[in-house]
């Protein structure tokens, strides 16, 4: 009585019968499209030989597992120099080129230099603490890498609550943005620690509540299943084309920005207000790890918000994981383009705008989820457009101390 | 099991309250991969929400407001350790045996087929359990006015 | 648990009152400047600004040289706008020893001083832009006119920010026709990168929603306060030295004084917006009627050139005043006769304009006391001078 | 992943219990007992979710309970910080053995 | 206007710089910074750095008298100047020392201004960052003497005008001293 981890079951690699497909499978799109799985499935073949049973299974884990671990550093280092490279670009000037050809080596450069930071730690600071924060802020951000569909099949671990692990995951890093700012024990990053964990805890509500209209739709919590449901028409059947898609994306990227705490809304480490807020006392490879944990969140969230709205890895005729990446990498040039004009949101306003304003427009939008669930297809685009129209104007006048009042000058000879 | 253990013992003796509320954390998550085992994964991500992601930041908070910034350590056992000990042990022993001795219906394992899958558990949480879910939502805003206004400021 | 500092009593319901140092090494004050806020949870409860870092002694070593010698000091008081500095400086000996300036150092002169004015406006909003959290983009956009007017001055007077090119009596250098024309290109192609830069910043609901109705300044206080330049404007009240006294020939330029009504950050902000186009005007005027040729220097101070030394003006005493971007400059001098003078004193608008910091940071949130720091505009060259 | 027998799950569950007793009676400060209160409820919920595994008449009834013993202690813990934030406003400090008179 | 239309339209102007950066030059809004290493800005003809001694030819007859006037007008006052005595003791007019302390030295001008021989002018050259401070950032006379035609070199309106007043000084000078001998010499 063999009782399987119930994700086990979910898994397509070792089931027989997608070895035999591969065999007399010619080169096309679909073998360029399953070009990691073919590869997993040749290294299990291999092994599988003199391996027992059980270790075959704990390879196919470890092959997944490696291979977040190779992609998750990776796309953090440069996605800090496209980033430099991008907002360089934005202000007339050349991003970072002196190290390799346009500075590719770059964030290897970072790296070392990281490394070789003396590692400084407060002397009164509450040193087992202080230890622990910086990994306490990776381990979520790479926990959430196993349940993004990067491909056709290749989601790490098909979890069928997929996406709750997603957010309950995501929410333990405020309690680890609070270690960072209260074992280093002054006043800017504690100011920097009250912010975040205020900001992070008000987005949230948005953001979970902006994700359950794609779940009512798509009718499961499995990320797969999200995606197959966004599969028909090539494209079209997005949910982002949806009305009540389009604004909950707006919301979920506008409160993903803010979880991440980037652009806008980056008031926990505020540069000019509290230095460098919850992560003031640290140096060398914990500042990195902090940088990391900023950068492979951005992706994550990116990465989810494509799962959710784009369509994940769904694409005419690219190999489904280069579809994947391009969506990813150009939700995160947003981000960038964000941080890259907008100036930052004090921290009533943040407030404000996430109870205010973010969390009665989400409930406006599953309401009108529900009317477009139950309603013939005229009727419902037409209906729920206006009725977000309504929404949306309803809750601006509400708001009315945020909006931008008009002023007058008049000249004196 | 072994770490929410080692956690739970932490949780109650470590004398710093910040350092007792991590241990809580580390508890808290020991339990949630119990569930994993029990196969009950959706109670195991709600647990991680809903007690890591919400009640311990708000632990944390309160904490914050009455510790301040340089929080001294005072003593945190009171006079009644010993005797509390002693009762705890004898409570545990008593409970122990009871278990020990009561032959349970399936002394097998759990049985694999009646996990309940997340689409059953919605359907009987809105079928059959429908009114204990709305004395629920009564109850949470009830809780949410109620710790607004204790909390309040007076003089604001 | 010991209470560091309660500014209310401590029986009201209060919590713990944080007492934060805005140290003189914090990223954002524009210098060395140190501010000690007390504030209780996020708003400000009071702010106690601490200057004097950068005191040079300024005023001392120009009573021990030549009236001359301490002209390149002027250039390191505001080390945005030298040249408006040196203007202030020079205007103040002219009237002492009531030298006059020939026609075409007059028109030199002023073209100078409104270029500075453009520069130091465009930087100044650029700095604000990024206290309030903009990564450094409109700065550089700022940056990029203001390399193409420091160039200019590097073309004439030989340094990008340190001048030193008024002389008593007039300018060092000539102005060469292909320098002129230069400029006018920049004069011409500014207003386009000035309506780019306003549709970048004004309409935009984030720096409205931060910087409207923060740091009010209401018009008596600012009065009370001489409180000098664009702030003052910003809250209404009609008063440029360049309309006041008429100084050098601003009375010939037909120009507006832009004003706002509620004096808060917005306003300061787009007050020197309009500033820049009036500038513009000016520049255009200048840059269409200045004489073809004519002498740099007075013939009364030409031989002083050489030797500065033995320039000895009259017993007397002279307070000669130029609206810098930062407000109301001024020079008193007083001479005994000797080649030194013997008081020297410079009125520095920044360090007027903070003295009533506090009183537009109350009740607002930290964040908000760096940028209505970053809209009072202060270089501390010039605050301690 | 061999099967665990359910007695592991009761005697973990006991366990935890005891522990969360004995926390709540020695600790000082406010907050130690409410953690330890935690400690209690989730052991309370592990041997609900046990027994809904092993008895197979309807497995999520179990799961069901635990969620709302998880929702139900939440509410306790936010009422019990609003209790002990206005009880610290007052008496500056949250230590039970000073609270003990019952003036006003 | 609705909510968000300012924030989109400061978004498209960035946009709008990021694309343009690519394609268009310096002017119109491309890429204006120069990488400084490899490709340099014009020089400017009148930038002025830290002074430099000027000799006609060859570095014995430097322009210099040591009159000392720049010393005393220099603000900071950081020349230094020992005048020459041959060997019975007799002033020449050649400086034995002339120290400029490049820490002090705020490249103002004013000795170029002051000087009645023409002797000390503003140099262009300004990579002159050294290990440490006093010993090498202090300049003795051997390092500051440069030629004339160095001075054509980085300045040359200036120089060809301070050449042209210099001859018609000599001439002016010779015919005096012509004059004087021939009024000297007929009676």
């Amino acid at each position: 009585m063999d009782t399987r981890f119930p994700s086990e079951k979910a898994y397509p690699f070792d089931s027989e019968s997608s070895v035999g497909m591969k065999t007399e499978k010619i080169f096309s799109m679909q073998t360029l499209d399953q070009i990691f799985i073919i590869a997993k499935k040749i290294i299990l073949g291999v092994t599988g030989h003199f391996l027992p049973d059980w270790a075959c299974l704990l390879t196919s884990i470890l092959i997944s597992i490696s291979a977040i671990a190779v992609l998750g550093p990776f796309t953090m280092m440069y996605l800090t120099l496209l980033e430099r490279k991008v907002i360089g670009r934005m202000q007339n000037r050349i991003g970072p080129n002196r190290v390799g050809k346009w500075g590719l080596l770059q964030p290897f450069a970072d790296g070392i230099k990281m490394l070789t930071k003396e590692d400084i730690v407060p002397l009164e600071a509450d040193k087992v603490i202080h230890f622990l924060a910086p990994l306490f802020i990776v381990m979520p951000a790479l926990l959430v890498f196993a349940v993004i569909p990067f491909g056709r099949n290749m989601t790490a671990v098909d979890l069928n609550v997929g996406l709750l692990f997603f957010i309950a995951v995501s929410s333990t890093t405020t309690i680890a943005i609070f270690m960072a700012s209260w074992s280093s024990r002054n006043k800017f990053s504690l100011l920097g620690g009250m912010r975040s964990a205020a900001q992070m805890i008000s987005y949230e509500i948005p953001m979970v509540l902006s994700v359950v209209p794609v779940i009512m739709m798509a009718g499961s919590l499995s990320t797969n299943s999200i995606v197959e449901a966004q599969s028909r028409w090539h494209g079209l059947k997005w949910f982002v084309f949806t009305p009540w898609g389009f604004l909950g994306f707006i919301i979920f990227f506008l409160c993903a920005v803010a979880e991440c705490n980037r652009s806008p809304f980056d008031l926990p480490e505020g540069e000019s207000e509290i230095v460098a807020g919850f992560h003031t006392e640290y140096s060398g490879m914990k500042f990195a790890l902090f940088y990391m944990a900023e950068f492979m969140n951005s992706f994550t969230l990116s990465g989810l918000a494509v799962t959710l709205f784009l369509g994940g890895w769904q694409g005419p005729f690219l190999p489904s994981w280069i579809w994947f990446f391009l969506k990813t990498y150009a939700l995160i040039f947003v981000m960038i383009w964000f941080r890259g004009t907008l100036p930052r949101v004090r921290v009533d306003q943040l407030m404000g705008l996430a109870w205010k304003f973010l969390l009665p427009l989400t409930l406006a939008n599953l309401l009108v989820t529900g009317f477009w669930y139950f309603t013939s297809r005229p009727v419902r685009i037409a209906g729920s457009m206006v009725l977000l129209a309504l929404a949306f104007w309803i809750l601006t006048k509400l708001n009315r101390d945020v909006v931008p009042e008009k002023r007058v000058y008049h000249f004196a000879e | 099991m072994g770490i929410s253990l080692i956690a739970g013992v932490a949780t109650v003796t470590l004398p710093n309250i910040f350092h007792a509320t991590l241990s809580l954390v580390a508890a808290l998550l020991g339990i949630a991969g119990i569930y994993l085992i029990l196969h009950a994964e959706f109670l195991a991500v709600i647990q991680v929400l809903l007690y890591v992601g919400a009640v311990v930041t708000l632990i944390i908070f309160a904490i914050m407001l009455t510790e301040g910034i340089s929080n001294k350590t005072i003593a945190q056992r009171n006079k009644l350790g010993p005797a509390a000990v002693g009762g705890a042990v004898v409570f545990l022993a008593a409970l122990w045996g009871v278990i020990r001795s009561t032959p349970w219906p399936i002394q097998g394992g759990t049985s694999e087929n009646s996990y309940a899958t997340l689409a059953s558990l919605a359907g009987s949480l809105l079928g059959d359990y429908i009114f204990p879910f709305e004395v629920i939502s009564v109850i949470l805003i009830a809780v949410l006015i109620g710790a607004i206004v204790i909390a309040k400021k007076d003089s604001v | 648990m010991e209470k560091i500092f309660s500014a209310r009593d401590p029986s009201a319901l209060n919590t713990e009152t944080l007492e934060i140092n805005f140290g003189p090494q914090h990223p954002s004050t524009h210098g060395v400047f140190r501010m000690n806020i007390v504030c209780d949870g996020e708003t400000v409860v009071s702010l106690k600004p601490v200057m004097g870092y950068l005191h040079r002694n300024h005023e001392q070593i120009a009573e021990n040289m030549s009236y001359a010698a301490s002209m390149p000091y002027t250039d390191r008081l505001d080390y945005f706008n030298s040249m408006s500095n040196n203007f202030g400086y020079s205007l103040a000996v002219e009237k002492l020893a009531n030298i006059e300036v020939p026609e075409r150092a007059q028109y030199i002169r002023v073209i100078m001083a409104e270029l500075t004015r453009l520069v130091n406006h465009v930087s100044v909003i650029g700095f604000l832009l990024n206290d309030l959290g903009a990564f450094f983009t409109p700065v550089l956009y700022a940056f990029r006119e203001r390399e193409k007017i420091l160039d200019i001055f590097e073309e004439v007077s030989g340094a990008r920010m340190m001048c030193n090119y008024f002389r008593f009596g007039g300018v060092k250098y000539e102005i060469q026709p292909h320098i002129l024309q230069r400029i006018k290109e920049i004069v011409k192609k500014f207003p386009k990168f000035l309506e780019e830069f306003e549709a970048l910043l004004s309409k935009n609901e984030i720096l409205c929603m931060r910087c409207q109705n923060v740091g009010v300044l209401p018009k008596e206080l600012a009065v009370s306060a001489s409180i000098t330049g664009p702030m003052l404007r910003a809250s209404g009240v009609d008063y440029d030295i360049r309309k006041v006294d008429k100084y050098s020939i601003y009375g010939r330029f037909k120009f507006r004084i832009p004003l706002g009504e509620k004096g808060d950050v917005y306003d300061r902000y787009y007050v020197r917006i309009l500033e820049m186009h009036e500038s513009l005007k000016i520049l255009d005027q200048a840059l269409k009627d200045i004489p073809a040729t004519g002498e740099l220097v007075s013939k009364k101070m030409a031989p002083f050139l050489k030797s500065p030394r033995n320039f000895k003006p009259p017993v007397g005493e002279a307070y000669g005043r130029v609206e810098a971007p930062k407000g109301e400059l001024g020079f008193y001098v007083v001479s005994d006769g000797t080649p030194q003078p013997w008081r020297y004193h410079v009125r520095a608008p920044s360090f007027i304009n903070l003295t009533i910091l506090e009183d537009m940071c109350l009740g607002h949130k930290i964040a908000d006391v760096i940028v209505i720091l970053g809209s009072v505009d202060i270089v501390l060259g010039e605050v301690d001078h | 992943m061999m099967p665990v027998p359910l007695q592991h799950f009761l005697f973990f569950a006991a366990a935890l219990f005891v522990i969360g007793v004995y926390g709540a009676l020695v600790r000082r400060n406010i907050i130690g007992i409410l953690l330890s209160i935690e400690l209690i409820v989730n052991a309370v919920n592990v041997n609900l979710v046990a027994f809904s595994r092993s008895t197979s008449l309807a497995p999520e009834t179990g799961q069901i309970f635990a969620l709302f013993i998880i929702a139900m202690a939440a509410a306790a813990v936010a009422v019990g910080l609003a209790i002990v934030l206005a009880l610290f406003r007052i008496r500056k400090t949250i230590f039970t053995d000073q609270i003990d008179l019952l003036k006003g | 206007m609705i909510f968000g239309s300012g924030v989109l339209r400061s978004m498209l102007i960035t946009l709008k710089n990021f694309f343009t950066s690519y394609f268009k030059g310096p002017e119109e809004g491309g890429i204006f910074t120069v990488e400084y290493p490899e490709t340099r800005l014009p020089e400017k003809e009148r930038f002025r750095n830290f002074p430099f001694l000027v000799y006609d030819r060859n570095p014995e007859n430097l322009r210099c008298v040591a009159c000392d006037i720049c010393a005393k007008e220099c603000p900071p006052k950081c020349i230094y100047i020992v005048r020459e005595f041959d060997k019975e003791g007799r002033p020449l007019k050649r400086p034995a020392v002339f120290d400029i302390d490049f820490t002090v030295c705020m490249n103002c001008g004013i000795c170029e201004e002051a000087c009645p021989f023409d002797a000390i002018y503003m140099d262009h050259e300004f990579e002159i960052a050294g290990p440490e401070r006093q010993s090498r950032l202090l300049y003795h006379k051997d390092d500051l003497l440069k030629s004339n035609e160095y001075f054509h070199k980085i300045r040359p309106t200036d120089a060809t005008a301070i050449d042209q007043q210099r001859r018609e000084a000599e001439e002016k000078k010779k015919a005096a001293a012509e004059a004087a001998a021939k009024a000297k010499q007929p009676d």
